[in-house]
């Protein structure tokens, strides 16, 4: 159990002291069915400070947030809130006692406005009872304005029309203007570009220095260190310790999160031969005002990586590629043949054949309550099949084959896919394009919401199959990825390359000031800290 | 229920159906002594298949996430189309053409509700109802202005109305369509993809799979159902009428939702649907027997479907 | 346009009823338009000039009875004895929306049609449209369904009357006694054609106490109608007769799936009824009302018009043929569909009030 | 901004200028031409549809489907038709009580759903069917009786210048200005958006389904109540085609059946669009047998104004939405 009170004396200039915790949890449990999800948590945070949750995926804090945002009930256990005892039902008597969660899956509203999703919980009315717009979106703005990015967003926009970053800053304004007493982020930056990052930062220093209590779960240890006040960490459902920022080497951190030490989370690169015939070559591409003349080639045994700020064109480049889009500009060749695919569909037989490893696992990867096996042979199941008839066996085979290839940890393969781990279900989405052998690997965010020992596993593997020869092209929001996985990485600014890195190049401080499209860039994350 | 592809196919919904069916069977009997004749369950038999076949064409509509609401006059079309093209070509084996071209109508009426669902993704509850209507429109029209045969071939005769060995014979085919289908869910690439895009359909474009085709096959399966639940229909009543399919479009939906297929699509067992039809089917023959009237039969179908299917989705939420 | 209008006006006060029994005598065609039963009113317009305006609103579409009923009226208004009458004969069917149906109404009385003959969906629903009418000067004429309304023509058969004293008591006469199970198929529940049947058949059975009725709901439909019918024996063994309102050749269907003895079976007058009746030599009558009534009710809309009298409720006979007296290519059409209404009109009307099929077919496949 | 506003509202502006335009091709063909009794039938013959479009408009905003809204206006209908009758006193209390019976019947949709976790279609198919079964018990046969002086105030004109009925079709719009303002509403709109979110942002989901399904009710039995006015009877079967035509009228009208996004004016464009269509048989000179067929066609037509919107996509995974 974690030591109380000892962070007291390291607690950071700024944050409030106060001698009680703001919130205590004694001997919290949750278990869905015979699931352990949380055993035995006692935790404390005090107001005024900025909390990290750390832990793999599958560690419990989600389930914790959840506890305190009310979606779930725990088994066991009390919880109090400035001491009193709390045990909120619904989110909404949750915000009604002073708690608000930011979730890792967006809960704005698509078809409402931005004033309208600001003021959601409890908007302004006029004296018949009626929604009074003019006042909600004065509010709306005053807080964005608050936040500092008043100028970037028109409040009487329907948020379906912004762009993701922008829907998490809605997001985040929408709980802020409740003024809770503790404000839960569960993820709640990873979809934030950099050049939003820095209000955000500046936002929960300021309400820190308020006195609200910040619970922040993140897996970008760069922001955790930048941001964070006392760290705590779980792992398998309890909690391990809580320690003050900075008093643990990101190994002793590491070492905790997983219960044993990680040797090198990046595999090596390796040197790609010139003389090779790219796999993929891509000239002038345009769509729809989103890509301006786009130029790019991939080799074969090659991992080029597309970064920059969100929404820039990245994954339309790959979307482009892959043929999911309509009305493409440019050409795009493959084994220097033009490629014309109408879809994924059509990079999964022939002799140039393609994989796109879409960005959302639940959305487009997979087929939650159909089996394992069905959707590991979902792109593929024609090559054992005869006039349209499943060969059982041969599918077994295969699927045997997959499941050793990418370690793929599942009880029953007939079990349906959802019961899996993020970090498996994510390493099914892959395997199911990796069996049908293609050359070409495009991938969109792979890693993203996967815990440590996953990602690395992840990253072990792409640089296996490059080695064996295929061009991998890899969209990601992670810097950290750019520059530790990748032997390429092509900067992407208003649909145009902005720059390519490699080498010793390839390092955060350019990526980010490519991507903000600066000489220098004053903003950069480095110099917050 | 989640297990699609679990080995046992006989699952909660299934189950609870098999029983309610056995209770009502119970209970009838128990008024009624002659509810466990031969003649009586094989009558009841022979009405189910009917019903059986529209819901299994309906089933596979519905995994994909859809409705066909075309049901009637596709039926009536397909048996009327079949018994002119009978009358035309009246010779004993050349007549077995009219059911030829009675599968072609089914199969063409599904094409084109397919090509609008998944071509031009229009809402299927709104297309199916337009094509039912046009289909309406045809049939007026051709019926109105020619003498149209309205007279069965001797196969349809014999499959809609013949027994052998005092079974229905409809029965037989109702077996056929129904391990047929079995068999393409189960087994197939279409039936896997089935219930794949019935599940979501992005991720089914996404996995690369053809998703529009899919759509297609699934309505034109629903059609040739319909279709030969009409020309059977016709060779049962020994004719060919107007509106013979009215009263099999909701019950086939309710049969298939009854055996816990989901609305939604991608979720379901055909041995969920055969319960429902037969549970359907008693309710219907015992109610009528009991000459209950026309506002209770409602009130109890509307009270029994409510009870059984909030009962799965309670059951699935609670345990 | 301002020409309608006028006459529409000047039409409108001269609409009139007269109670006057000594004028039922001489009403138009009286061996055809027979008062029904206790009516005394007769119903009298202002003449005016023809040819006239005329519209046909039916409701229901995709039953034969009824598209054989507009065949039959496009079949008698295109004789050349009725183109000086008829200026204009437009045909409209509306479906069950009976809003749809006083909409078609109001827009032919607004566009100043002369008369309007209809089948009503609902026979309650015609109160305001019927004010309208007259108030506009149109002639209304309702058949086949009655209409809740003594201010217009009805033209109906009597639906009691011709299910009890017609079908009913025809087919206890059959029975070899009049005691033991009768089954009786019954039509859509909430029609008050289904129940005036119903009471006409209670009313007749009533005077047999010996006489058990089972009743079941065969909508109508031959399939349904067969289903319930087979349940039924399959659960009450066997009936010693049958009474169905309409798709009776699911009755006869049942019997012989079944191997039900033959008794005797009433039932409607379509095609596949009656043959089957005939071929099986089953003991029974078929009754029906007539397509041709059509026709009927449009001589009746022109008679109008022309200033004859008519009286306010017309019962029309009600064909009917005991399975003794059929024959084939009168009462039953070896070549023609099973859904074919053998009774094309009206005998008594006159000669131009019965049609042989090929005129029907013809006459339509041929004109448009 | 207009050009934004327009775009936004692209839909169900598209639906009312295919309403427009059969107008005007109907005036045009009708020998009467324009006129108050034309446009008072035109109007007339909608508007019970164009109310229930409404109600089935609100539900499937909350990514719902209301599958017994016919029989609920049948239901309510045959009450009316018991009801409303006698002095004013009795008529009022008699709406009172038939509106009402269409809130408690939108309530019990709303409680199945939401406390019983059924799907809506499923769930009001059966409501649907208990709903007919008691509009044939309260009433076997058409019939009853109607107030004939409120008969004759909404199927009537207003000053011999605009029909009744079309004041009332406005009224149904002017009344969900005010739902669409409140909190309901709006959370109605949220829950059709994105339910998970909505409740995760701490909005009342199951009340605001529940007043989805209640206001639906409302509306049916207001619809219920004008075909009584039209036609002075209860009748317990009208039901069944109203439904599915509240549908294509939500669709044509260009709310999607997917929620979140849609109109109610747009859904009323949809209903007069399908009444109107059937009106143009009149003096079409159509051959009569040919005019179910033609009546097929042009809803066929009209729902495939849907398609255009794939005309426009630029990716192929908009198509799945």
């Amino acid at each position: 159990m974690p030591p109380p009170m000892q962070y007291l004396e390291s607690a950071r200039e700024g944050a409030l002291i106060d001698a009680a915790p703001l919130l205590q949890l004694t001997g919290i449990g949750k278990s869905y069915g015979g699931v352990v999800a949380l055993r035995d948590v006692d935790f404390d945070a005090r107001r005024g400070s900025i909390h990290a949750v750390l832990g793999e995926n599958g560690a419990g804090k989600s389930t914790l947030m959840k506890i305190l945002a009310g979606v779930v009930r725990p088994t066991d256990g009390a919880i109090s809130l400035d001491g009193e005892a709390y045990s909120p039902t619904s989110p909404a008597d949750a915000a009604r006692s002073g708690i608000v969660c930011i979730f890792q899956e967006l809960s704005v509203i698509p078809d409402l406005s931005v004033a309208a999703n600001i003021c959601l919980a409890d908007p302004p009315r006029t004296r018949l009872g009626l929604i009074d717009r003019k006042r909600q979106a004065q509010m709306a703005r005053d807080v964005l304005w608050e936040m500092g990015v008043g100028q970037d967003i028109d409040v009487s926009r329907l948020c379906r029309q912004l762009p993701l970053s922008k829907r998490q800053i809605v997001e985040i304004a929408k709980a802020v203007i409740r003024r809770p007493k503790v404000l839960i982020l569960d993820e709640a930056t990873s979809a934030l570009t950099a050049s939003d990052v820095k209000p955000v930062t500046d936002l929960l220093r300021r309400l820190r220095d308020e006195g609200t209590l910040i619970l922040f779960i993140s897996h970008r240890m760069h922001e955790i260190e930048a941001l964070a006040d006392v760290c705590s960490i779980f792992r398998n459902g309890t909690h391990v310790e809580t320690y003050p920022t900075g008093s643990r080497s990101s190994d002793e951190i590491v070492q905790l999160m997983l219960g044993r030490s990680l040797t090198q989370v990046y595999p090596p690169k390796y040197q790609v031969h010139a003389t090779t015939e790219p796999n993929l070559s891509v000239k002038g591409l345009r769509w729809n005002g989103k890509l301006k003349g786009i130029d790019l080639q991939v080799m074969p045994g090659e991992i080029v990586g597309l970064g920059g700020l969100d929404g820039q064109g990245q994954q339309e480049i790959l979307q482009a590629i892959a043929g999911i889009l309509r009305g493409v500009g440019g050409t795009i060749c493959m084994h220097g043949t033009p490629l014309r695919a109408r879809g994924p569909g059509d990079g999964i037989s022939g002799d140039r054949r393609f994989a796109l490893v879409p960005e959302d696992r639940k959305y487009g990867g997979l087929f939650l309550p159909l089996s394992i096996r069905a959707n590991l042979t979902a792109p593929v199941m024609d090559t054992f099949a005869r006039f349209g008839i499943i060969s059982r066996k041969a599918e077994a085979g295969t699927v045997a084959r997959m499941i050793e290839q990418l370690q793929i940890r599942a009880e029953n393969l007939d079990h349906p896919v959802e019961t899996l781990s993020g970090g498996n279900q994510q390493k099914v989405v892959i395997a199911k394009w990796l069996a049908t052998k293609p050359s070409l690997l495009l991938l969109i965010d792979p890693t993203r919401g996967i815990d440590i020992g996953t990602k690395q596993e992840i990253y072990r593997l792409l640089r296996r199959l490059a080695e064996e020869g295929l061009a991998i092209m890899i969209y990601t929001t992670d810097y950290d990825e750019l520059v530790g996985l990748c032997d390429r990485a092509l900067i992407i600014y208003d649909g145009c390359v902005r720059a390519e890195l490699a080498g010793d190049d390839l390092s955060e401080h350019n990526i980010l000031k490519n991507a903000l499209n600066l000489g220098e860039a004053p903003h950069s994350r480095e110099a917050q800290q | 229920m989640t297990a699609v592809f679990a080995r046992l196919p006989f699952d909660v919904p299934t189950r609870s159906i098999v029983m309610a069916a056995a209770l009502l069977l119970l209970v009838g009997g128990w008024q009624y002594p002659q509810f466990f004749s031969p003649p009586y369950l094989a009558q009841q038999l022979q009405s189910g298949a009917f019903l059986g076949i529209v819901a299994a064409g309906a089933m596979v509509v519905i995994l994909l996430g859809h409705i066909d609401l075309s049901v009637p006059w596709t039926m009536t079309a397909a048996a009327t189309v079949a018994t002119a093209v009978v009358g035309l070509t009246p010779e004993v084996l050349v007549s077995e053409k009219g059911v030829l071209a009675g599968l072609a109508v089914g199969a063409a009426v599904g094409a084109v509700n397919g090509f609008g669902v998944a071509y031009l993704r229009i809402p299927s509850m709104i297309w199916t109802l337009a094509t039912n209507n046009v289909l309406m429109g045809i049939l007026v029209y051709f019926s109105g202005f020619y003498a149209l045969s309205s007279r069965p071939s001797p196969l349809m005769s014999m499959l809609g109305s013949g027994r052998m060995f005092s079974i229905p014979n409809v029965v037989f085919v109702w077996v056929a369509v129904s391990l047929i289908l079995l068999f393409i869910l189960r087994s197939t690439t279409l039936g896997r993809r089935i219930y794949m895009v019935g599940t979501h359909e992005p991720a089914a474009y996404l996995s690369g799979v053809n998703s529009r085709g899919v759509l297609v096959a699934g309505f034109v399966i629903a059609g040739i159902c319909s279709a030969m639940a009409g020309m059977l229909l016709a060779g049962y009543a020994g004719q060919s009428y107007q509106r013979m399919g009215d009263t099999y479009l909701l019950p086939g939906i309710a049969a298939v939702v009854l055996g816990g297929t989901s609305l939604f699509g991608g979720r379901g067992n055909y041995s969920g649907t055969v319960a429902g039809v037969m549970l359907l089917t008693l309710m219907a023959s015992i109610l009528s027997i009991m000459q209950a009237p026309e506002a209770a039969k409602q009130i109890v179908y509307g009270v029994v479907v409510i009870t059984m299917v909030g009962f799965y989705s309670l059951r699935e939420r609670y345990s | 346009m301002l020409k309608t209008v006028a006459r529409s006006a000047s039409f409108a006060v001269m609409a009139a009823l007269i109670a006057a029994p000594p004028a039922l005598a001489e009403t138009f065609m009286p061996d055809c338009y027979v008062p029904a039963a206790g009516v005394e009113t007769i119903i009298k317009y202002e003449r005016r000039e023809g040819p006239y305006r005329i519209a046909l609103v039916n409701g229901h579409t995709g039953i034969p009875w009824r598209e054989q009923m507009i065949k039959s009226v496009k079949a008698w208004a295109a004789r050349p004895e009725q183109a000086r009458d008829i200026a204009e004969l437009k045909v409209i069917s509306t479906g069950s929306d009976v809003a749809a149906q006083i909409a078609a109404i109001d827009n032919f009385i607004q566009a100043g049609y002369d008369a309007i003959a209809f089948i009503a969906v609902n026979p309650t629903a015609f109160g305001a449209v019927i004010k309208r009418a007259e108030r506009a000067g149109a002639v209304l004429v309702s058949f086949d369904n009655p209409v809740d309304s003594e201010k217009v023509l009805r033209i109906t058969p009597e639906w009691t009357t011709f299910e009890g004293e017609i079908k009913t008591q025809s087919v206890v006469d059959q029975m070899k006694q009049p005691k033991g199970k009768v089954l009786e198929v019954r039509g859509i529940q909430g029609n008050s054609t289904d129940r005036d049947r119903h009471v006409g058949l209670e009313r007749v059975l009533a005077n047999y106490p010996d006489i058990e009725v089972i009743e079941v709901v065969g909508n109508w439909d031959t399939g349904t109608v067969q289903k319930v019918t087979a349940d039924a024996i399959a659960v009450h063994g066997q009936f010693d007769a049958f009474i169905c309102q309409h798709g009776c050749r699911g009755v006869t269907n049942a019997m012989e799936a079944t191997g039900h003895p033959i008794v005797p079976v009433g039932g409607d007058a379509e095609n596949g009824f009656v043959k089957a009746l005939a071929a099986r030599n089953i003991p029974g009558i078929s009754v029906s009302t007539s397509p041709g009534q059509g026709p009927v009710a449009i001589r009746a809309a022109i008679a109008l018009l022309q200033g004859e009298a008519l009286p306010a409720t017309v019962n029309l006979p009600t064909p009917n043929v005991k399975t003794a007296d059929m024959n084939p290519n009168v009462n039953y059409f070896p070549d023609e569909p099973d859904t074919f209404e053998t009774v094309t009109g009206y005998g008594s009307c006159g000669k131009d009030m019965v049609f042989t099929p090929d005129e029907l077919n013809a006459k339509s496949a041929g004109n448009n | 901004m207009i050009i934004r506003t327009l775009r936004a509202h692209m839909r169900p502006l598209t639906a009312w200028a295919v309403l427009a335009f059969l107008i005007v091709y109907y005036l045009s063909i009708h020998p009467r031409g324009l006129s108050i009794g034309v446009l008072t039938a035109w109007s007339n013959q909608g508007t019970a549809l164009a109310l229930l479009a409404v109600g089935q408009t609100i539900v499937v905003l909350s990514r719902g489907i209301d599958l017994s809204i016919g029989p609920i206006m049948a239901l309510t209908n045959c009450m009316a038709s018991h009801l409303v009758n006698g002095g004013p006193v009795e008529v009022a209390i008699g709406m009172i009580l038939v509106i009402a019976t269409g809130a408690a019947c939108g309530l019990l949709n709303g409680l199945v759903i939401v406390i019983g976790r059924m799907q809506a279609i499923i769930a009001t198919l059966a409501t649907g069917t208990i709903f007919s079964g008691i509009a044939l018990i309260i009433r076997p046969i058409p019939g009853g009786d109607i107030s004939e002086g409120l008969s004759d105030f909404f199927s009537g004109d207003f000053g011999g210048l605009v029909p009744m009925s079309l004041i009332v079709i406005l009224g149904a719009i002017a009344a969900w200005y005010p739902i669409r303002k409140s909190v309901l509403g709006r959370t109605i709109v949220a829950v059709g958006s994105s339910e998970s979110a909505a409740y995760a942002s701490g909005l009342r989901v199951k009340r605001a389904k529940i007043g989805a399904y209640v206001l639906a009710g409302v509306f049916a039995s207001l619809s219920g109540l004008f075909v009584g006015f039209q036609t002075l009877s209860g009748d317990p079967s009208i039901g069944l085609s109203y439904t599915l035509n509240s549908i294509a009228a939500v669709v044509i009208g260009g709310t999607a059946l997917t929620g979140g996004a849609g109109s109610i004016a747009g859904s009323i464009a949809g209903a007069l669009i399908l009444r109107t269509i059937g009106n143009l048989l009149f003096f079409n000179d159509i051959e009569p047998l040919a005019q179910p067929l033609f009546e097929g066609l042009v809803l066929l037509v009209a729902v495939s104004f849907g398609a255009a919107r794939l005309l426009r996509m630029t990716s192929r995974m908009e198509a799945f939405q």
